[in-house]
């Protein structure tokens, strides 16, 4: 049905994220929460996140930058050949306009913008400096949050309000045809990265099970979502054409301490809770076999340079005497399933979001620590909002929460102590409420340098720490679903080798794919 | 008497259009804390940005100013409504709420009416049927297998027919209201790909509906057909067909009359759990939506609709059934 | 009444369901037990209704979920038709103002969209346990319920026998408990295996959106959890249908209770059943 | 008696009906071998008390019953009226019963209100049976017809468009008489018609159905409890008790020379309007039940006159002429009183 | 004559159906003496009920007074229902079908003596079986109401009734529900009621001749009036109003010669609606012999000697 008419090269990409229908909405900075989907291929950001290459940044439409003043000022050399899809070039202007305006706005602050002003160079060149040095935190603007918006439309209108219905940006594509219920974008043919392929972008609603089907019959082409048991149901009945990828995210499911309270301020209750979690059944259950995460919590796949060779392969095992030993060491008795020293019984409970369903796995944990510890955890589970809410406000004994980010200074961010607050107030980051002097300065080193060589050795220290001292505890790594089914498109990455991940909505990555396709045949 | 009949009616409608317009407002009111600033919060957090003066302006009228006494907030909410403005979804701002719901109103008028009307259609006739001839096999068989029917969970009937129809067999779509690559309008291959789509959900909706009034018919059949008025007819001679329907089941249809006219009231909540497994784009969607990313205007506005809808279909029953039973008319 | 068989069938499984819920976790296998050696297996020797996705055992899980199912069903149940008692039949026997009022309160009830209402309010009071669910689904389940009792106490209120006893000087109080409720136990008791039923389904409706105690299990979580896995697409039949049927099979055991107490009051149904049909076709035959 | 050429002549022959309700393991036998004879133009009145059968009789009568209900012997045999071939109503074939129907055999229940059909205008419920039974009539002449009908009963024509639940209770009673004789039937049976209303409107009801009778020539099954008011009304009487007929005669003869102990209590039931007061009895005990019916005479232990025998042996009705009587102190029907 | 043990003086009751008003009872005025019956007759609807309701305080009066002992009754209806009882017309419906005999006695004596033991209750209730003529108690005390024939349902309510030990029997058509055959054994137990308790009672029916049989005076309403009363044989022999006279033509008599009743085919028409009565005298729309008079005035009491008196301009002018 979709797909093969007369235009031809059109690609259908199944959305499983966004309801039945879409809101024609391309204010990518306002406040609504739901807006047009894949709008990255409208607007694009300055520069990208390389995870083929241990999440390092690189450029995208900033040609090249340097940083200088101690990583507090920062230049960014722009493309010259970018146009916006109503013909007019993309300059420093539009750049400047366009990272100003989360200053200008606090509205629109989107979490993670950390530098202070912005200031027009030459006609391709704009200045952005810091407080602090941050050669770490480049990769804001790679955000697709972030993106280059054209001053001469945004700046005439009321940016709050304001939906933006007919959207011009940098991107390969313009809107074609807007139904709640089917987008299509149109392929630019002045693209300045080049000439895309297909002319026309497809996205429908679907929801995950239908997408099933719909990926089996071909209907679409490529999807983002995950499929337990792919492999065999999918992949194995065509394994030519039907792709199902797995591209580590940098992340892990991990369970989160609390380390403000009793008992988990105990390295030793940590420690030994740690030890007694069955990845292996965990992963099991979830159809992924092999993807237990390493102590460290940084996934091999991305960051085997970065790793600590003494933590490389390893798999945890839950060690039930190691774990008692270490209770033991720390002065605990488990009674009656509480924990209990000093005459203080201690009952944990872990918090998890039941809208991910992930209640069965928490039965997992939970079951294993009873097991092997004889620990009874009870499980606290939550709605989204509700899970966000006790999570930011502290309100937690432990937490089955994701961690993750770009790069080694991405991924244990979040432990710095300056974003940590106390119980009832709320953090958006270090919800484990963390503090510890030598996490605080191994990350104060790493925002400092560009260095890769020392940033490998600090990031090190900080695998140390996270292994040692377990101010979380890794379950699971995560990753990019891709589905792809490739009876019309070949040229795509695969997990073995890629530059780009073929993920729809990770801006230039997305777009990196569509111009690797090739029409199946021609 | 008949027009003092219907006037009580009105009047019941206007105090419970204001009673639920009233919970509509104190519903979020009651709830611990001050509501929009909880709103605000919520969406500060989901959006990680703050609040815009105009979104803040929206959700204070709808959900009030914490400054304002009660009678003060109640007077904006009646005012912001009566411009039939149910304010602006938190989620997609700026949309206003009734856009978003006059969107997605279509759909579940079209599938949950139809087959709402459908299934009162079928298990009336069954049940008619069933009940004049009770005791029959045919009876003895349909009866005790639509109570199973009519206790099966209709989501999970929906799950299973999903699943072989849809997925095994590959009949029908998975989900959606219509192939999404037709240009919507009234063309013909449209219809049939509306058609399409909708047979499942609505196949399943009947199918898991249809038992209740059956059963209902059966019985008010079965106690029908033993008044006198109907021993009368047969006795008159008159064809069994027509003593069936114009004597006993035209009399033993005027108490389900009343729930099909909730039931169809009901229509516009839409099939609720249908909709959200063939993820079909109606009210009942939209609720759920609203609901999992907690846009409680959006959530206000729909029920507010649903259950003014739900009165206004109750009263047209009324006026109907002062129709169908002039026994009303008499007693008032 | 335990001479119709449709209400010696239907009790007996109500009877069995209620024993599973209160003694099977007792004697049952552990429902969130992992066993992940065996997973999403279909039924066999060892796990009989086979296991999950997760390793459990379906049978156990089964178990468990007719307590967390019945437990809301019945307090759903209680709520609702203690509510329905206190509106509906003070309403009816004094009448007057008392009634007006509480004739009012219930047809707003009745015109007001369930389903819909639970689900807002329990959209407010997120992630609550069942004992709150109950408390919602009770609360606005009652109406159906109070207006048959109403006209159902109306009509006895002014029944000979009632003011007879009046007469004889029996207190509003005893006439209320002693002369009128007895005759309401067959409208209440059907009032509450409906309510029942409702609260059963409403759960399971509630659960498969996500708005439950994810903590405890109930047949609505399990299908939930099914749906999650996409149970339903990979033919996993042994996990979803299990709670779907046990679901169907109490009401159908409700209904039929109902259904047989409906012939046994009323003689207008009981003639119509099979068995006096096929009686009279044999006398004829005779 | 009417001028009817065929006056005096069997229009229903009824032979042995036995009703049963088939519920529980034993029957109910509610009506027991009931044999009588109809005649062209007559009035049989039936009495008996609560529970006798009367109704059951009846609706056997018409084919009306329904389960439990079950003819389960017997024949009654109908004559229409020109010379047409007499059929037994128990075999007939329900399409040759239904072209019967109102035609030849009209009913009037008990109750008006119950009755007539509450959402149908009167009026279409006469259209409803006139054109289901003459096709050549137009809609316009059957409500032209039934405002005839209603008004000889005395209802004014513009009352074919009321519903039933907007006239009173004696107009409704009429108006379901009037329905009777839609279709010029030959034989009406009336089940208590006038129970439900007072004795000025029963009286006026009466009335009109004698005078009806006497235009229209049909024969009348009448049944009531009430026999001071079959002795006024009918030409002959059955007597019904639990589901026999014990004595049946005409009404002079039933009146002033009951046989049948049972006729003579019923009669002394009912004290008199004028003459002297005397103290009465009334029949002690109560009737029986028909789950567990008395052995032998089932009247036997409520009556005074019984003698050795009467709780073994049932009597059989033996015909003497007109009169006719179940009682073993008239072993050969003949008349001892 | 002794002195009335309950009297209603000039009672009216106006129902309200809506906006219509419904005059169900205009000025009735009737005493009940102890050790006498009075029969109050009249077709259906011409508020015999109605009437007998405001006499058990189920409804109070729109005017006039009811007393009891010569005072004016008022305040909660206790103390006053431990003098007047009255019968339903529904033996069964007066029964709860849930309780024993014994419930339903026990009640009553426990609530009006203050019975100390078991013994004693159970005496007392065996005591008012016996009363009632059910004999042997034993067989009947422990009965649900359902294992009982009507006549004996009546009797247990009888029973009930005089459990209160009342001066007063309201009867409502006791005996109209029950068989013919039985009804008499009623009518003679109420009679010995009358004649051994002294009771004072009020006997409704439609029934002229076992008015006839069973009472004294008989009184006769006619659309929510009284149009005659009087000693019982006078009203019957000589009736003053048409209407009476119309009553008792209409009523079956087998004594009468066969069908005469029957030949004058002549429609009265209804009774009149009580929303919007008749002028004047209300039965005059059916009245054979009405005068102009009659449609504009009400007829006021015209006494005869003999205790016989009626509402009628015929009488008046006579
Ligand atoms: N549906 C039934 N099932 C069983 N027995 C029945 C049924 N209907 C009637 N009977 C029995 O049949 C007998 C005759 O009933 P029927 O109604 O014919 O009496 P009847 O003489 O018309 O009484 P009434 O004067 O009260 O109308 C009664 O004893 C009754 O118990
Ligand atoms: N509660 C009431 N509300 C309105 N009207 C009433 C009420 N009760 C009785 N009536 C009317 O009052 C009139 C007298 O009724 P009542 O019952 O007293 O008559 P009755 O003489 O007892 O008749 P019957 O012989 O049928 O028992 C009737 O027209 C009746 O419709
Ligand atoms: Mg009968
Ligand atoms: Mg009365
Ligand atoms: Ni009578």
């Amino acid at each position: 049905k979709s797909g093969d008419g007369a235009a031809g090269a059109t690609i259908v990409h199944g959305k499983t994220d966004g309801g039945t229908t879409f809101v024609r909405n391309y204010n990518v900075l306002g406040p609504a929460t739901d807006k047009a989907p894949n709008m990255e291929l409208v607007y694009e950001p300055l520069m990208r996140v390389d995870y083929g290459d241990g999440g390092v940044v690189k450029p995208w439409l900033a040609e090249s930058w340097q940083f200088a003043e101690a990583g507090k000022l920062l230049t960014i050399k722009l493309r010259t050949d970018v146009t916006f899809s109503d013909g007019k070039k993309f300059t420093a202007d539009d750049a400047v306009y366009s990272l100003g305006l989360p200053i200008e706005k606090p509205d629109f602050s989107i979490a993670g913008i950390t530098y202070k002003s912005v200031a027009k160079v030459d006609a391709s060149t704009v200045a952005v400096r810091f407080g602090e040095p941050s050669y770490a935190t480049l990769n804001q603007f790679a955000n697709i949050l972030l993106p280059m918006v054209p001053k001469h439309i945004w700046s005439t209108q009321n940016l709050n309000s304001w939906t933006n219905p007919d959207p011009v940006g940098t991107g390969p594509f313009t809107l074609g045809e807007f139904k709640p219920q089917q987008i299509t974008l149109k392929a630019r043919t002045d693209y300045w990265g080049g000439k895309l392929p297909m002319s026309t972008y497809k996205i429908i609603p679907t929801s995950p099970d239908a997408l099933k089907a719909q990926l089996l019959k071909g209907e679409v082409d490529w999807a983002s979502n995950s499929w337990a048991n792919g492999e065999k149901e999918y992949v194995a009945k065509d394994p030519d054409k039907h792709l199902y990828q797995l591209y580590s995210n940098g992340g892990a499911m991990s369970v989160l301490f609390n380390t403000a309270k009793p008992p988990f301020d105990d390295v030793h209750v940590r420690r030994a809770l740690a030890m007694t979690i069955d990845r292996t059944a965990v992963v099991t259950t979830l159809q992924r076999p092999g993807t237990e995460a390493g102590p460290t919590g940084l996934s091999e796949q991305l960051f085997a340079d970065w790793l600590d060779p003494a933590y490389k392969g390893t798999v945890q095992k839950v060690d039930a005497t190691a774990a008692k030993a270490e209770l033991a060491a720390g002065g605990w008795t488990v009674e009656q399933g509480a924990l209990v020293k000093d005459g203080k019984r201690y009952q944990p409970s872990i918090l998890f979001n039941a809208d991910w369903g992930w209640g069965n796995y928490a039965d997992i944990l939970i079951n294993t620590w009873k097991q092997s510890l004889g620990l009874q955890v009870k499980g606290a589970g939550q709605p989204s909002a509700g899970y966000y809410d006790k999570q930011n406000l502290g309100q937690f004994d432990l937490v089955a929460a994701s961690t993750g980010g770009s790069g080694v200074y991405g991924v244990y961010r979040f432990l710095s102590s300056t974003y940590r607050t106390p119980i009832g107030k709320s953090a958006t980051l270090n919800q484990g409420r963390w503090n510890d002097p030598a996490t605080d300065a191994v990350i104060a080193a790493m925002q400092r340098t560009d260095d890769v060589e020392q940033l490998k050795t600090l990031g090190r220290q900080l695998q140390k720490i996270v292994v040692d001292k377990v101010p979380f505890s890794p379950i699971y790594n995560n990753y990019y679903f891709v589905e792809i089914n490739a009876t019309r498109w070949t040229g795509w990455p695969t997990p073995a080798e890629f530059d780009h991940i073929p993920f729809v909505g990770m801006g230039p990555d997305t777009i990196l794919t569509l111009l690797g396709l090739q029409r199946r045949g021609s | 008497m008949r027009l003092a009949f219907l006037a009580r009616r009105l009047g019941f409608y206007l105090a419970a259009a204001v009673a639920a317009i009233g919970l509509n407002f104190l519903l979020p009111r009651l709830m611990p804390g001050d509501p929009s600033s909880a709103i605000v919060e919520e969406l500060e957090r989901v959006s990680g940005q703050q609040v815009p003066a105009e979104t803040l302006m929206s959700i204070r009228a709808i959900f009030g100013n914490p400054s304002d006494n009660l009678a003060q907030q109640f007077v904006d909410y009646a005012r912001q409504l009566s411009h039939g403005d149910l304010g602006v979804s938190v989620v997609n701002f700026p949309v206003p709420v009734a856009d978003l719901v006059l969107q997605a109103l279509p759909w579940t008028l079209l599938l949950v009416g139809a087959t709402t009307i459908t299934a009162f259609a079928i298990g009336t006739l069954l049940g008619v049927v069933a009940g004049w001839k009770a005791g029959s096999r045919f009876d003895a068989i349909l009866t005790p297998f639509t109570t199973f029917l009519s206790s099966v969970p209709y989501f999970w009937v929906a799950l299973l027919a999903l699943w072989v129809f849809g997925f095994v067999l590959g009949w029908t779509p998975l989900s959606g209201g219509y192939d999404a690559d037709l240009p919507q309008g009234f063309s013909f291959a449209y219809a049939v790909s509306v058609l399409h789509h909708g047979l499942l959900p609505a196949a399943t909706i009947v199918f898991s509906a249809f038992g209740g009034w059956l059963l209902g018919m059966r019985n008010m059949t079965v106690t029908t057909v033993r008044e006198d008025y109907v021993l009368l007819a047969q006795a008159k001679g008159l064809s069994p067909r027509r003593v069936m329907f114009r004597y006993a089941a035209r009399n033993a249809m005027l108490p389900s009359f009343t729930g099909f006219a909730m039931a169809l009231g009901g229509v516009v909540g839409g099939a609720l759990l249908t909709e959200i497994v063939f993820s079909y784009p109606g009210i009942g969607y939209l609720l759920y939506e609203a609901l999992q990313k907690r846009d409680y205007p959006m959530m206000q506005g729909v029920f507010l609709l649903i259950t003014l809808a739900v009165l206004l279909a109750n009263l047209v029953a009324d006026l109907a059934y002062v129709l169908l039973d002039p026994r009303i008319r008499a007693k008032g | 009444m335990l001479a119709s068989w449709k209400v010696r069938v239907g009790l007996s499984v109500l009877v069995f369901f209620v024993l599973l819920a209160i003694f099977g976790p007792l004697i049952s296998a552990d429902p969130r037990a992992n066993d992940i050696t065996s997973i999403s297996e279909p039924p066999s020797a060892d796990h009989l209704f086979g296991t999950t996705q997760f390793g459990q055992d379906v049978l156990a899980q089964t178990i468990a979920g007719a307590r967390g199912s019945m437990l809301v069903g019945i307090l759903a149940a209680a709520i609702g038709t203690l509510i329905a008692v206190l509106v509906g039949v003070p309403a009816g026997y004094f009448g007057g103002a008392v009634d007006n009022g509480l004739n009012f309160l219930t047809n707003l009830f009745l015109v007001m969209p369930v389903l819909p209402l639970i689900l807002i309010v329990a959209g407010y009071v997120q992630g609550t346990g069942p004992w709150v669910i109950a408390l919602i689904i009770g609360l606005f389940g009652w109406s159906g319920g109070a207006r048959t009792l109403r006209a159902q106490a109306l009509s006895l209120s002014s029944r000979d026998f009632v003011l007879a006893m009046r007469m004889v000087g029996e207190p509003h109080r005893r006439l209320i408990f002693c002369e009128i409720l007895p005759h309401l136990t067959g409208w209440i008791s059907a009032m509450f295996l409906h309510g029942m039923i409702g609260g059963v389904m409403a759960e399971a409706g509630l659960a498969f959106l996500g708005i439950s105690d994810s903590g405890s299990i109930s047949w609505g979580t399990m299908i939930q959890s099914a749906q999650q896995q996409s149970a339903v697409l990979r033919g996993l039949w042994w996990w979803f249908v299990p709670p779907g049927l046990c679901i169907a099979l109490i009401g159908t055991a409700a209904t039929m209770v109902n259904f047989g107490v409906d012939e046994v009051s009323n003689p207008k149904l009981r003639m119509a059943r099979r068995s006096v049909l096929v009686r009279t076709r044999k006398a004829v035959e005779a | 008696m009417t001028s009817d050429p065929a006056a005096g002549l069997a229009v229903l022959d009824v032979r042995g009906l036995t009703v049963e309700y088939a519920t529980g393991d034993t029957p109910v036998r509610a009506c027991d071998a009931v044999s009588f004879e109809l005649r062209r133009g007559e009035i049989l009145g039936v009495a008996g008390e609560s529970g006798s059968g009367k109704s059951t009789l009846i609706t056997a009568l018409m084919r009306l019953q329904r389960p439990p209900a079950a003819t389960t012997a017997g024949s009654i045999t109908f004559h229409p009226r020109a010379g047409a071939e007499p059929v037994d109503l128990v075999t007939l074939s329900p399409s040759g019963l239904r072209s019967l129907r109102w035609t030849s055999l009209a009913i009037v229940l008990q109750s008006a209100m119950d009755a007539l059909n509450p959402v149908m205008r009167v009026g279409a419920q006469f259209v409803d049976v006139l054109r289901s039974h003459d096709r050549s009539l137009s809609r316009e002449q059957a409500w032209a017809k039934a405002a005839t009908l209603l008004g000889m009963v005395g209802i004014s024509a513009d009352r074919v468009r009321s519903y039933p639940h907007e006239l009173s209770g004696g107009m409704r009673q009429r108006a379901s008489i009037a329905l009777a004789l839609a279709c010029g039937p030959e034989l009406v049976v009336m089940d208590e018609p006038t129970t439900a209303v007072d004795v000025v409107m029963q009286r006026q009801i009466l009335a009109q159905v004698l005078r009806l009778r006497r235009e229209l020539g049909f024969s009348v099954v009448f049944v009531t409890h009430d026999l001071s008011l079959l002795l006024e009304l009918a030409d002959r009487i059955a007597i019904m008790y639990a589901g026999r007929i014990v004595e049946i005669g005409t009404a002079e003869s039933l009146y002033t020379k009951p046989r049948h102990p049972y006729t003579r209590g019923l009669r002394d039931s009912f004290p008199p309007l004028r003459s002297p007061l005397r103290r009465l009895t009334g029949i002690p005990g109560s009737p029986p039940d028909l789950l567990n019916p008395p052995p032998g005479c089932s009247f036997h232990p409520r009556c005074p006159d019984r003698f050795d025998g009467c709780d073994r042996e049932r009597p059989e009705l033996l015909t003497v002429d007109e009169h006719a009587v179940a009682c073993r102190l008239y072993p050969s029907g003949d008349d001892r009183a | 004559m002794s002195q009335p043990v309950l009297e209603a003086r000039g009672v009216s009751k106006h129902f309200t159906a809506g906006r219509a008003v419904v005059r169900a009872v205009e000025d009735a005025t009737l005493a009940l003496q102890p050790g006498r019956i009075v029969a109050l007759v009249g077709e259906s609807g011409s508020g015999k009920t109605t009437l007998a309701r405001m006499l058990a305080r189920f409804y109070p009066p729109t005017s006039g007074e009811i007393r009891l002992h010569g005072k004016t009754v008022q305040g909660k209806p206790r103390a006053y229902y431990s003098d007047v009882q009255l019968i339903f017309q529904d033996p069964f419906g007066s029964l709860n079908p849930l309780h024993r005999v014994r419930y339903n006695l026990e009640r009553a004596v426990k609530l009006h003596h203050a019975v100390r033991t078991k013994a004693e209750l159970e005496g007392r209730v065996v005591e008012l079986l016996e009363r009632v003529s059910l004999s042997p108690a034993e067989q009947f005390i422990d009965k649900f109401p359902h294992e009982l024939s009507g006549g004996q349902r009546q009797r247990v309510v009888i029973a009930r009734a005089l459990a209160v030990e009342p001066k007063v029997l309201l009867g409502d058509e006791p005996i109209s529900m029950l068989d013919v055959s039985i009804r008499l054994e009623m009518l003679n137990l109420l009679d010995r009621l009358r004649t051994e308790e002294g009771l004072a009672l009020l006997y409704i029916t439609h029934d002229i001749a076992s008015a006839r049989y069973l009472c004294d005076d008989i009184v006769v309403m006619y659309a929510g009036q009284m149009v005659e009363g009087g000693p019982k044989e006078d009203v019957i022999a000589a009736p003053l109003h048409p209407y009476t006279q119309l009553l008792i033509d209409s009523s079956p008599d087998p004594e009468r010669s066969r069908r005469d009743a029957f030949l004058d085919d002549e429609d009265l028409g209804e009774p009149p609606s009580l929303i919007d009565p008749p002028a004047g005298c209300r039965f005059h729309p059916r009245c054979p012999v009405a005068m102009d008079i009659c449609r504009t005035e009400a007829p006021r009491r015209t006494e005869r000697p003999n205790g016989q008196w009626t509402h009628c301009w015929q009488q008046e002018n006579a």
